[in-house]
């Protein structure tokens, strides 16, 4: 990863926009901001971004990638999509921080122990396992993505929630022992591979372009 | 009405703004016959609702007051108004437009003396006041109005106010059988000069100007100015009554935005700039204007005048497309949300009122335009020779602030005087 | 009126022992009231919502969605996708939308479907919410005539929320104060709160484990807002906030001293109710802040 | 051969004139001291059946003066439009029932008032004339265009489409001026993506192929006199040639000239071959034609480049310009995609503080630049300095707050236009006065006139040509000579193009006005004009000096020369003169003079004050009728006399009020200075001038200063205007009447 890492930065050297462009999902909208500000005005996480959406695209221009690779603010989006709604200039700014968040975590670069990071993959493999959800199982791992004793210290406060999901039936115990999936796992998960498979040949193949 | 002369040599304006006065007065100061249509019962268009123009700061209605005797002395030029084009046929130097005038039910016999006025009741919306207040069913529309005469509201026709009306009137100048009239007339060339219309502030969700009181637009704010506006010249909050002297400008209201209009609008910069010169005017040292901005748009001497309002401290610029405005409940006060994007600051600032500054729209119906024209994305009237002998003027053409919508008329006025000397040499 | 059908997504959570199980099952009755017949996509798969980025890229997740959409062009062609779940209509139909403005992504996208004998062959199927269809296919005349047990003397917050809402929205509503709940409330008979300024506010879901105290300060506004306004039940069409909103209170009284017993419902809940359905037709059973006066109603 | 004069008065009845007004009193005064020969009253004088009454007096030759008593002079007046007679308006309605309460108290006051009024008609009726032109006008439909850039070029085919000669003179070897070394123009065609053709070679063939069309290239305007309709015009080739020919009118499209780069020390432009203004980017992409652009140093290719917008304009730094000259914005624009079409690998970086790309078009290329890769910073570019070849541009970054630093082959600097005004009149005046230290750099007049008032156009703003800006942009105050394109005002081509055509209208308006001895605007169509008893001039100039339109030259003894065409009917040379010897045939000091004696002064006792207002008829008095037509009520003891310019006010027709008892002199004009308001521009700014003179008149006379006032009234004072009028009524109450009462 880190490899791929250095190869970008030597081929994109200076020219960052350029990198997000050809390989962040969406990147190529980046050159259309003016600089308006609606987006970082509307976010409901607003006050926890180090970087605005809108000065995260003015520093992709100013060429600062390990600034931006290396910073939280992608990781507070909540997906609202009132930036998307209110942008005057098209700008799809959800999936730009998005694919930003997903390119930094694929170089290596995004920020450790940010916990929307672990849970986003923790999320993601979950689904890989069966092409569906568990949530039971979601949720433990989630308890416990930061060790044991920390997990027993989360699992404990949120265990009224937990019966209370149980006892409205929207939480199943059971499922911790295997739960919901497609029926072809298999082909599911080739499925899946290819896909990154292509997607990572994209952006070496942009290396070597 | 019927009695109007024309023929391939006339040329036919549509819209009686400043535009469509001053393509309509060059014209015929140079000796061409025009006929000019408008659609309202009085000719001037928005620049009569307008309390100052920038940056000279001076009083719209003193260019209109020279405009209007201009049109008084010219006997080359007939004015209708209630009109509006309903089809063109026919090419350059030989079309035949067809006009519907709706009924004013007032005639030329009247003398403006307010008779019918004060005999009639019923109020409507007052729509010269962006309906902020309401005007009875007999009325001038404002003060300078030409021609100087009452119109009546078709809704109170077959009231008792008509009937009232009529009493009043000791001049034989209301006829409340008066119809709906079509008239054809034949032009050489044809300019069209329909203006623009203020965007439809509701449609900017993220402002509330349909949910919450004290956000107004900018054209709202120049009707308060005017002493003999809904206010009575007072900077008034729609919520409460009480005096705002803490506003807000927000820029690019409808403008420079793929949810809205496009393009940019070029006058609401400097319409800002100018009404946070009213802030102070009212209220000297107590007001407080604060603008916030995309790209201040101040092209030329307008610059000067930027730099001045600049140099007042009370005048307060935020680089911010503003994200959302909220009403705080309890002081009625619109609290705008978003981020000052020089060095990211995040606000909430509350303001006693928001003024919208809102785009322009341009009033050229695509599907409703009788011939072919070639239209822009934005939907103002392309320079095209595909047009013909149709040629616009003003805002019809792009958007536009006053001095250049006037310098497009008189080049506009050229371009159909053009064609109407090339059917004279022909017909000669 | 005909039986109407369509393809039907529900989504994980929607599942058998899942956070919103009693979203489905009050759809289900709701389908039967209106004469529904939803077609589950065989073998569905889950969407990755808008929170799989981190692990999955973007081809990964279209992938997901194309697949979905291909299942369904295959069984149930011709077929409007209905999902009921918010981030699921989103996701795919953001994936349909990408894929037919990118090329190389279709055809990228094809050629991960191929491992599963797959093929996304017109991308044409329309893919909906079931507000959309409740809305656009019935109308709320219609939907107000199926009305046994009007909701009479109930003032209920209609939380629109983000996805159902943004960036696509229901057709004619605005993204800032849309009034379908609105009007969904006043049909039933019951009122709905003007001027919810929160109505359309995130409840920061997606963060909800990961950074819960920022989520639940999100929550707290949006049913201190519902309270202001008089309300005292909150209605939502979307599973994420439902779960969010309704789950936290006690947490949330915990830390700021709030006293919130704020019932948030679904409208499908709510439209069961007011067709004159029982409590677990309703699902009213799957309330963890139990909304009594519709318990009180369903039993009358 | 003296002329009997038949005034015929008629009284309108209607509005309630009738009813609030002793109409019979009217009638008698109007024959008896106002010397009618006959006086009718109507219950409705403005209907067909009223004006065809007065219509069939007129033609049987009963009357041949008319006065109309009833309502304003502003309304009404289609109906009462007798051109063939002299006539005027006596203002019963809005002038004195609409302004007074109907009440028994008031009565006497109200019915004194309509009776002055129709005394001041009947009076002022009889020193009327009907106007006539003087037969010194010509029809010359031959028009002079002065340069031959984009405007020019314009000016000239679109006179000529509309069947004009034009004749071009251009000081250069050939046409197409600065847009002629464009590579490409900013797009004037929707979808606004990509620059266009200038199209200045085709114009310059359109031109070619013209008859109508002479051109002069190499050539200078070495002199210019007489007036519209006869403008003699000597044009002077480099070669030495001189051609004398005469035009109907003249517009002036002198251009720009670009600021001087080497002023901008901290952008290194001097030092820098690479440091460059967008005018010499253009010379580098005309010759790289489409491929790649090479930097003026050693001739690499550029792969980045910077645009520094604002260079050396926005700013009150000394030596740079205050103003925006709007085009460069979209210049940049333009500019950084010639090196993105030909290779979208290369960087260009537009910083900038306020992007300014309004209107349409505008907004599409802006994005379009966006779209094409060119990135746009916001920011301040505070100094440029050589980096071992490149060059390294320091500036702030506005939005990430922080300072940076660029490298980067080329640096193109937007800098502005500065208007190819000729001769600061002003300045040169100023400089006569005032021994001013700075060096004048000596500017070659563009058109040379023989004008008294010197031999260009006045500037106004920033050096640009004087015009009324707003309403009337092409109003310059040298009648038939119109200003376009950037010499008025900062333009691109777009709007040049427009400008051109625009001024070629007003050209050709003014060639058929000439033609008819109408004048030009405001007073469009008027047929009086000026003239002056030799006899009595003493040569003192004032008439020439105050003249805003420079309409009046002097003879070789000093006597003024008047030139019809170039007047415009103010009055200001009327209201300098101290002598009083100029007149209008309808407008005149004893037009004016006479009914402001013609008021019966109450004696002393009856404690009735008179004030007198004289009312720019443009602006005050309008405001007046409005405040009628909303029944604002001001003081009964006012007697309003309209005039069509403050600057017409004669000092005498002061003194000659207060000498006959006046108590007092309430004057309004319209706002002065840089931003004025007064349609004749500097008629109001006379008129205070020459009032502040009156203070040692009051002083003999030893009355109180407060019996004279002066005000700016606009034509929105509607509330303002009755109360200057009331404050003036309050302030004699207060000092007392005057003691001039006989």
């Amino acid at each position: 990863m880190s490899d791929l890492n250095t190869q970008l930065v030597e081929k994109y050297r200076n020219n960052f926009l350029q990198e997000v462009k050809d390989n962040v999902e969406e990147g190529d909208w980046v050159k259309m901001c003016m600089q308006c500000g609606v987006c970082s005005g509307s976010c409901p996480m607003g006050p926890y971004w180090d970087h605005p959406p809108q000065e995260i695209f003015m520093m992709i221009r100013a060429n600062k990638r390990e600034e931006v690779l290396s910073s939280n603010s992608m990781w507070m989006c909540t997906s609202c999509y009132n930036c998307i709604a209110r942008c005057p200039r098209e700008l799809p700014i959800t999936h730009i921080m998005h694919g930003l968040a997903h390119y930094a975590k694929r170089l290596g670069l995004a920020p450790k122990n940010q916990p929307t990071i672990k849970f986003s993959q923790l999320f993601w493999d979950n689904l890989m396992k069966k092409g569906r959800v568990n949530e039971l199982k979601l949720g433990l791992s989630l308890y416990f993505m930061n060790g044991f004793a920390e997990g027993v210290k989360k699992a404990w406060k949120m265990k009224d929630i937990g019966l209370g999901m149980t006892l409205t039936r929207r939480l199943n115990p059971l499922e911790i022992l295997g739960g919901h999936g497609v029926k072809d796992q298999t082909g599911f998960q080739n499925m899946i591979k290819k896909a990154q498979e292509l997607e990572a040949a994209r952006i070496e193949s942009s290396v070597k372009k | 009405m019927s009695d109007v002369v024309a023929t391939n040599q006339t040329i036919l304006v549509v819209g009686g703004g400043i535009s469509g006065m001053t393509a309509a007065l060059e014209a015929a100061e140079t000796g061409k016959q025009v006929i000019l249509i408008e659609k309202r019962p009085f000719i001037g268009g928005r620049v009569t609702q307008l309390y100052k123009y920038f940056p000279k700061l001076c009083h719209p209605t003193c260019g209109m007051e020279i405009n209007q005797r201009r049109a008084k002395a010219n006997t080359n030029l007939t004015i209708l108004t209630l009109a509006e084009v309903s089809d063109i046929s026919g090419t350059e130097g030989d079309y035949t437009a067809t006009i519907k005038m709706q009924p004013r039910y007032v005639n030329d016999n009247c003398t403006a003396c307010g008779a019918c006025n004060e005999a009639v009741e019923t109020e409507f919306d007052n729509d010269f006041n962006y309906n902020m207040d309401k005007r009875k069913g007999a009325y001038l529309p404002y003060n300078n109005a030409y021609p100087q005469q009452f119109v009546l509201d078709s809704r109170i026709i077959g009231t008792d106010d008509a009937d009232k009306a009529k009493a009043a009137c000791k001049y034989d100048a209301i006829d409340l059988d008066m119809q709906e009239e079509t008239l054809e007339i034949k032009a050489g060339a044809v300019i069209w000069a329909t203006g623009w219309q203020p965007f439809d502030a509701a449609k900017i969700q993220p402002y509330g100007y349909d949910r919450i009181d004290n956000v107004i637009t900018s054209v709202e704010f120049e009707r308060m100015m005017d002493p003999f506006g809904p206010t009575g010249g007072k900077i008034l909050r729609p919520s409460d009554g009480k005096e705002a002297k803490d506003i807000a400008f927000i820029q690019c209201a409808g403008s420079r935005d793929r949810n809205y209009l496009r393009h940019c609008s070029r006058i609401c910069c400097m319409a800002s700039l100018k009404q946070s010169t009213y802030v102070r005017e009212k209220y000297a040292d107590e007001g407080k204007a604060s603008i916030y901005y995309i790209d201040i748009r101040a092209i030329d001497r307008f610059e000067d005048f930027y730099q001045k309002v600049q140099d007042d401290d009370n005048v307060t610029f935020i680089k911010s497309k503003v994200a959302n405005i909220v009403e705080d409940k309890k002081t009625g006060n619109p609290v705008l949300n978003g981020v000052n994007t020089e060095g990211y600051h995040r606000y909430s600032n509350p303001h006693e009122l928001v003024v919208l500054a809102v785009g322009m729209e341009p009033s050229v119906d695509k599907d409703i335009f009788p011939v072919e024209i070639v239209l822009n994305n934005n939907g103002f009237i392309e320079a095209d020779n595909k047009n013909g002998g149709i040629f616009a003027a003003g805002c019809a053409s792009d958007a536009l602030d006053v001095n250049r919508a006037v310098q497009n008329a008189t080049a506009s006025a050229l371009r159909a005087v053009q064609v109407v000397n090339r059917v004279a040499r022909a017909e000669d | 009126m005909a039986t109407k059908e369509y393809s039907f997504y529900p989504g994980c959570s929607s599942q058998k022992g899942a956070s919103s199980s009693n979203y489905l099952i009050s759809v289900e009755t709701l389908c039967e009231e209106l004469d529904i017949k939803l077609n589950t996509i065989p073998d569905w798969n889950c969407c990755s919502a808008s929170i799989g980025y981190s692990g999955g890229g973007e081809l990964p997740r279209l992938a997901l969605s194309a697949r979905n959409i291909a299942l369904s062009e295959q069984h149930h062609g011709g077929q409007d996708i209905v999902a009921t779940c918010a981030a699921c209509w989103l996701a795919t139909r953001e994936a349909a939308e990408r894929l037919d403005e990118n090329a190389d992504l279709m055809a990228e996208t094809n050629e991960a479907l191929k491992e599963v004998g797959l093929k996304l062959e017109k991308n044409e199927t329309k893919i909906r919410h079931m507000t959309e269809v409740l809305i656009e296919d019935f109308g709320y005349d219609e939907l107000g005539k199926h009305v046994k047990k009007p909701l009479e003397g109930m003032k209920i917050a209609g939380y629109v929320g983000c996805q159902t809402n943004r960036p696509f929205g229901i057709a004619g509503e605005s993204f800032e104060n849309p009034k379908y709940l609105d009007k969904l409330v006043e049909t039933l008979g019951a009122e709905p709160v003007e001027k919810y300024d929160k109505k359309v506010s995130c409840c920061g879901g997606a963060l909800a484990f990961s950074e819960p105290d920022k989520s639940q300060a999100l929550v707290k506004d949006i049913i201190e807002a519902a309270y202001d306004g008089g309300a005292e039940m909150i209605v939502t069409p979307c599973p994420v906030c439902q779960m969010n909103v309704e789950v936290y209170q006690d947490q949330i009284n915990a830390t700021y001293g709030t006293k919130f017993k704020m019932p948030v419902v679904y409208y499908s809940t709510l439209m069961s109710v007011a067709y004159g359905r029982n409590a677990k037709e309703s699902a009213l059973d799957g309330q963890i802040i139990k909304a009594k006066k519709l318990e009180e109603i369903a039993a009358k | 051969m003296a002329e009997v004069i038949k005034t015929g008065t008629y009284i309108c009845k209607g509005c309630d004139l009738g009813h609030r007004l002793d109409t019979d009193q009217l009638e008698n005064i109007a024959t008896g001291e106002g010397g009618a020969v006959l006086a009718k009253q109507h219950d409705f004088l403005c209907s067909q059946v009223g004006v065809e009454m007065i219509r069939e007096d007129i033609d049987k030759g009963e009357i041949n003066r008319l006065v109309i008593a009833a309502c304003s002079r502003r309304a009404k007046t289609e109906a009462f439009r007798f051109d063939d007679i002299a006539m005027t308006r006596v203002n019963l309605r809005e002038g004195v029932i609409w302004i007074r309460p109907e009440t028994d108290e008031a009565k006497e006051t109200t019915q004194e008032m309509a009776n002055d009024y129709v005394r001041m008609g009947c009076t002022e009726v009889k020193f009327m004339h009907t106007p006539d032109p003087s037969h010194e006008q010509t029809l010359n439909k031959h028009i002079l265009v002065v340069g031959g850039g984009y405007t020019g070029m314009t000016s000239a085919l679109e006179s000529s489409k509309a069947g004009y000669l034009v004749t071009i003179v251009e000081k250069s070897d050939s046409l197409g001026g600065t847009a002629g070394k464009l590579h490409k123009k900013v797009p004037t065609h929707s979808p606004y993506r990509d620059p266009e053709d200038t199209g200045v070679t085709e114009l310059t063939a359109l031109i070619a192929a013209d008859p109508n069309i002479t051109v002069h290239l190499q050539s200078k305007i070495t002199n210019t006199e007489g007036a519209p309709g006869r403008f003699t015009v000597s044009i002077s080739a480099e070669s030495g040639n001189t051609i004398n020919e005469t035009f109907g009118s003249i517009i002036q499209a002198s251009g720009f000239t670009a600021y001087d780069a080497n002023q901008l020390t901290e952008f290194a432009y001097t030092d820098n071959a690479d440091v460059i203004t967008q005018l010499e980017l253009e010379a580098l992409a005309k010759e790289a034609s489409g491929g790649a652009i090479k930097r003026p140093s050693d001739g690499k290719e550029v792969e980045r480049v910077i645009f520094v917008q604002c260079a050396g304009q926005r700013s009150q730094k000394e030596g740079h310009l205050s103003y925006c000259s709007g085009f460069c914005c979209n210049t940049s624009i333009k500019q950084a995609m010639y090196f993105k079409d030909s290779n979208p690998d290369i960087y260009t970086n537009v910083i900038y503080t306020d992007l300014r790309t309004p209107g349409a078009g505008g907004e599409d290329f802006y994005r379009s630049g966006q779209d094409k890769g060119i990135t746009f910073t916001k920011g301040t570019v505070n100094t440029i300095a050589n980096n071992n070849g490149n060059l390294s541009v320091n500036y702030k970054d506005i939005i990430l707050d922080e300072d940076s630093t660029l490298d980067v082959d080329l640096v193109v600097l937007a800098t502005g236009m500065i208007a190819n005004s000729g001769v600061n009149i002003d300045a040169v005046k100023e400089d006569e006065d005032a021994d001013s230290t700075e060096v004048a750099v000596p500017v070659e007049s563009i058109l040379n006139l023989q004008y008294r008032q010197g031999p260009d156009m006045p500037q106004l703003v920033n050096g640009f040509v004087d015009s009324h800006f707003i309403c009337f942009p092409y109003e310059t105050r040298r009648t038939g000579i119109y200003a376009a394109g950037p010499v008025r005002r900062p333009m691109d081509t777009k709007q040049a193009a427009d400008d051109a055509t625009g001024a070629a209208m007003k050209a050709i308006q003014a060639v058929e006005n000439a033609g008819k001895g109408r004048a030009a605007h405001p007073r469009s169509g008027d047929l009086s004009f000026p003239s002056f008893r030799k006899e009595g001039c003493t040569q003192c100039k004032r008439c020439t000096v105050e003249c805003p339109f420079g309409a009046i030259n002097e003879d070789e003894k000093g006597y003024p020369q008047y030139n019809e065409s170039r007047c415009r009917r103010c009055g200001t040379c009327m209201g300098a003169c101290p002598v009083r010897v100029i007149s209008f045939e309808n407008y005149s000091i004893d037009t004016v003079g006479q009914q402001i004696k013609a008021v019966e002064i109450p004696e002393e006792s009856e404690e009735k004050p008179r004030i007198l207002v004289l009312a720019c008829e443009n602006d005050a008095y309008p405001a007046l009728d409005m405040a009628a037509l909303n029944r604002v009520e001001y003081s009964p003891y006012v007697r309003v006399v309209p005039v069509r310019c403050l600057g017409s006010m004669n000092t005498i027709f002061i003194t000659d009020a207060l000498n006959s008892g006046y108590d007092g002199v309430v004057m309004m004009g319209c706002k002065k200075g840089v931003d004025y308001q007064c349609h004749f521009v500097k008629g109001s700014e006379m008129a205070h001038y020459r009032l502040s003179k009156v203070a040692d008149t009051l002083q003999t006379l030893n009355l109180e200063e407060e019996r004279v006032a002066v005000h700016e009234v606009a034509i929105t004072d509607i509330k303002r205007a009755p109360q200057l009028i009331d404050d003036m009524a309050k302030t004699i109450e207060e000092i007392g009447l005057s003691p001039f009462k006989f």
